[in-house]
């Protein structure tokens, strides 16, 4: 571990607000696209499934 | 009263097709960008010269989305039902011009501050930059419009248009240029503010009269 | 199965949407190891740079991200010449699924260069060779955007945006060599799969992984996007019906 | 009423057609015929004062005008357009009222639809929709048979019987004669330039 | 071969009516007499800046002129007849562009001196300014062109022209204002000249094609 | 000669009309008739080879094509506009052969005005000119009497007339019926949306 303590790894040499600053807008672009692409993944699901069931029984 | 609340609709109407907001300013960028590309050194009096090309790219800029203000509605007769039904018809014409401002010049001055910053401009100077966009860009649209209405009967209109309207932008990018230059240098430049809000008040009075007349005298050669 | 009929395979929206779902697992899975090795690795591990401390960590943010979002581009210019050669629909899904993901990444890379520009440059932007052509990247993302924007019909839209990516692509070589030879202010490009690092090994390693890292996320990513559009297109299908009649 | 006094259109200093002395009462159907390039075009969109390079007078109430172009705008769909020109002619169009009109012209499911997006006889019956809604007493119509089909043409053979029936005036310029009970026609001769 | 006596003959027509020749130049003019008026001080590295601007407002202008190239050809059916009748489509599209730039960029060249004169920069540069312009000047219409054919359909085209057609316009404006400024500090800028015209070669292979595939594709949308 | 199997054009994913299959030999004239918004525009397009967003296959010989628009350059006057299109078909005319094909639409006259200080119908006529200058063997026309003038009209059949006896192919879309000999009728059914 390069760093001595944990508030030495927060301060990160002065350099702590730009570094995690930047790592934080990283976290928040990759889990943000993961989880729109989830929810409309699933929202595409819900639609397609109520289609299709009101599709099916429209011409049974 | 009534005609207000016909506006309000025409607004909603015309704003919700028409107002492709997000391409005059990537534009803007592009111009600044192209601009601190080219020129190579960096140093304090790039800062005036920075100024007078912000200036001078929102006019270009200007000029551009004004090629295309009057000629749809000039080819597809919108313009002959204007002139024909409208009992005001500097009103909607006056409208459409808001309208070109709101989607161009109003736009850039709200985003001015960032372009500043790609240009280079120091801080303290941010609010007199906005400031002058807000009062030079309203006369950039009217007078601009009264050049495309004069213009839209030509085929390639578009660069005659430049050089009807170039003179009557000449002082507005004077004061606009100046205004900056006078804040950077320390003299206040209250002065130039003045007479952009001055041009752009005139340009309110002649422009929608001015720009009827032109679309009149475009609509004979139809 | 040989590279002739997985071409011709690939054809087929559905053939598509059977074999992805294994795929998109895998880089899911790859991706969330290698971005948690890598940032753990990246963050506390490896050595502080002599000249710039620890804002150096910001690497291994800002150039996975800058890699990536020019692979997307070249991708999709890549799709475009599929597109207009082959007639292949699935390539204009590409060209969809990988126009989001580039840009947020695009700006990523202009965002956290900026941060990491603030202690070492001393000021948040510098007009120099990288920034220009990652700001014109950006801009190349964004004209594909605004273009798909304003064009309704599916096919159409697919043949535009194709040609404004083969186009684009042509010439990011030559944007690049022109920002490069204009001025570099930058940094050498200190990582080159051929020659020696001028990194140490435990400082460009974890970079390697975080890279790696990335180029998973953004296979996940634009594949899963690809599956919805594909269901979408494809929702009147019986295939697509019958996978969803419970 | 219309009436018009010693009329004559110009193109630059070339006169197209002998003056013209009309007084038109409520109800009459004018049809200006005359072979292309007779002026029938100038004439209308002098009445609808689009046009001023004229000698003599005339005098039209409150008119409603159709020219050889559409009048409507591609990137707005027909209740957009039409809401618009009543804004326009300084009267307020209710929604329902804005149904009805297209329902007429059976154009009711491209409602919503840009009007650049449809065929050349489905913009022109939008363009009729937009007759039916003002309260104009004189319709100037330019050619509107063009790119009708024959049930649009029937429709506009009623509209216009129905508007002059309402003490309405139509003046309209065809080369397909509308049999219309108390027809006028205007012949504009053609002069060579 | 008949082919070239036939286009020999369209050059002459079209030349006569559409080349309005005046207006990209005095466009250029005022705008260059804006930058005098707007950079105050006059010293020698203005000429520095004065090269970039030059090159930056002849980019500028191409890109009005073009936003009207293929507008009047589409809403006429000029454009529907070439792609129906013509066997070699791409022919006459490479003509269009072709009169473009002799209408705007090769006027541009030839007048270039006289800019280089109210921009102030010295003498001896005056050639690099031409040969630069020259080598440059084709490849801003070939590439604008492909924009061009792509946004006609589109009602205010005009931005979303710009937004597609700067970012390759970047390198043509890099190494333009790149010579100018090497040739002023004496390092001979010749490898850029090769640069400028290696790119107006590859402008020209992939210019007229992609041209013709863009209208073709705005064409489905009438 | 004009071969279409199982052809249907479709806007964005919507289809306009069933498949046709068709045949036509020398010396036909097909008369293609259908509501507003049939397809009858986008069916001549896609044979003219603009459109490209149909299903199934065609086979059409060197044709010409007459759309909704003029297709000449408003800023050129006649001979130029018809000089144009020839080099586009790649053929060469002497300036005698134009002035005949002026004469013959009673425009020689206009010869030397640009063509948009013309009236609609006079625009029509040097259209109807640049046809009597190719040699191709099909005509696809689309609503050709749009603006004209009945002698416009008689000179249009004199045309098609002449160009079927001479083994020539017309496919005209219209909404007037035009009485030439070994007419057949291709209806295309509007599709509501
Ligand atoms: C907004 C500012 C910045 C932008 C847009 C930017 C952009 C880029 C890009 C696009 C790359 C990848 C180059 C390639 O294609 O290989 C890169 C790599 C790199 N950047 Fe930046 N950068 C910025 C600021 C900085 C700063 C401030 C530093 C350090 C002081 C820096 C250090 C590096 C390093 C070391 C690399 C790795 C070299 C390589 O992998 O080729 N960058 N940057
Ligand atoms: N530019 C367009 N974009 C999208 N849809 C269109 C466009 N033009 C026409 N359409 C649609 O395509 C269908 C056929 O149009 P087309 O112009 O071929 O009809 P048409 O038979 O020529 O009708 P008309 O007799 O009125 O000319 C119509 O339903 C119309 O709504
Ligand atoms: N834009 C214009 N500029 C100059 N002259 C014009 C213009 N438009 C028409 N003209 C001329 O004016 C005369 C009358 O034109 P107008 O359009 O009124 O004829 P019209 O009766 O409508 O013919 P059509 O039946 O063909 O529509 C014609 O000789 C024409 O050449
Ligand atoms: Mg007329
Ligand atoms: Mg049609």
């Amino acid at each position: 571990m390069h760093f001595e303590s944990w508030n030495e790894f927060l301060t990160m040499g002065g350099h702590g607000l730009y570094v995690w600053m930047a790592y934080a807008v990283t976290f928040i672009v990759f889990v943000g696209s993961y989880v729109s692409v989830r929810v409309a993944a699933r929202r595409q699901v819900r639609e397609l499934t109520w289609r299709s069931s009101t599709d099916s029984n429209v011409n049974s | 009263m009534m005609l207000v609340r016909l506006l309000g609709r025409e607004i909603k109407t015309v704003l919700r097709h028409r107002a492709d907001v997000l391409n005059p300013l990537t534009f803007l960028f592009l111009a600044v960008m192209l601009f601190a590309v080219a020129v190579p050194t960096r140093d304090a009096d790039s800062a005036v010269y920075g100024g007078a090309f912000l200036w001078l790219i929102v006019l270009l800029t200007n000029m551009l989305a004004l090629d295309g203000l009057f000629r749809r509605d000039y080819e597809s007769g919108v313009l002959e039902q204007i002139m024909a039904t409208a009992q005001v018809p500097f009103l909607f014409v006056g409208l459409r011009i808001f309208m070109q401002w709101l989607s161009g010049g109003f736009l850039i001055t709200l985003l001015s501050p960032l372009l500043c910053l790609l240009l280079g401009l120091p801080f303290e100077i941010f609010p007199v930059v906005v400031l002058s966009l807000l009062a030079g860009t309203p006369a950039l649209s009217l007078l601009g419009a009264i050049g495309a209405a004069l213009t839209v009967g030509f085929a390639r209109g578009g660069v005659l248009l430049g050089l009807l309207v170039l003179p009557l932008y000449l002082p507005v990018l004077i004061f606009g240029a100046g205004v900056i230059n006078e804040q950077l240098v320390g003299v206040g430049g209250t002065a130039q503010l003045y007479w952009l809000a001055f041009i752009s008040m005139v340009a309110l009075t002649i422009g929608p009269f001015a720009t009827t007349a032109g679309l009149k005298i475009s609509l004979q050669m139809q | 199965m040989s590279l002739k009929t997985f071409w011709h395979k690939l054809g087929s929206p559905r053939w598509f949407y059977q074999i992805s779902a294994g795929w998109i697992i895998g880089f899911g899975v790859a991706a969330m190891v290698l971005l948690l090795v890598g940032t753990v690795w990246g963050l506390a591990f490896a050595p502080a740079d002599y000249q710039q401390g620890n804002s150096f960590r910001i690497m291994y943010v800002h150039v996975p991200a800058a890699l990536v979002a020019q692979s997307l581009y070249l991708g999709m210019g890549v799709a475009g010449v599929v597109l207009f050669v082959w007639r292949m629909k699935l390539a204009d899904v590409a060209i969809g699924a990988c126009l989001p993901l580039g840009m947020l990444l695009t700006a990523l890379a202009l965002f956290s260069g900026g941060v990491w520009g603030r202690p070492t440059w001393g000021t948040w932007w510098e007009w120099d060779a990288r920034t220009v052509s990652t700001l014109v990247l950006l801009f190349l993302f964004i004209g594909i955007f605004a273009l798909r924007e304003a064009i309704e019909d599916v096919e159409l839209r697919a043949r535009a945006s194709a040609l404004v990516a083969i186009v684009g692509t042509i010439n990011i070589p030559i944007i690049k060599y022109s920002v490069e030879w204009w001025n570099t202010l930058h940094q050498g490009s200190s990582l080159f799969l051929t020659k020696k690092p001028a990194m140490p090994a435990e400082m460009w390693l974890p970079l390697l992984v975080m890279i790696l890292g990335v180029y998973c996320f953004a296979g996940h990513n634009v594949l899963s996007r690809m599956r919805i559009e594909v269901l979408r297109r494809e929702r009147n299908t019986q295939w697509v019906k019958a996978l969803f009649t419970d | 009423m219309i009436k018009l006094s010693q009329l004559s259109c110009r193109r630059g200093e070339f006169k197209l057609f002998a003056p013209l002395d009309l007084t038109v009462a409520a109800g009459q159907y004018i049809e200006l015929t005359g072979p292309n390039g007779a002026g029938k075009t100038t004439l209308l969109r002098t009445l609808a004062g689009i046009y001023q390079q004229y000698d003599g007078a005339f005098e039209v109430e409150d008119f409603l005008f159709q020219g050889h172009r559409i009048g409507l705008d591609g990137l707005l769909n027909p209740l957009e357009n039409l809401t618009w020109h009543a804004a326009l002619a300084g009267t307020v169009v209710q929604d329902e009222q804005l149904r009805e009109a297209l329902r007429r012209v059976d154009m009711l499911n491209y409602a919503l639809t840009p009007v650049q997006a449809m065929s050349q006889g489905q913009q022109r019956r939008i363009a009729m929709a937009r007759w039916l809604l003002g309260d104009a007493r004189v319709w100037l119509l330019d050619e509107p048979v063009t790119a009708l089909d024959s049930a649009a043409q029937t429709l506009l053979l009623e509209m216009l019987q129905s508007h002059c029936a309402a003490d309405g005036i139509v003046v309209c310029a065809t080369h397909t004669p509308l049999d219309l009970p108390g027809k006028q026609s205007l012949q504009l001769s053609a002069v060579t330039q």
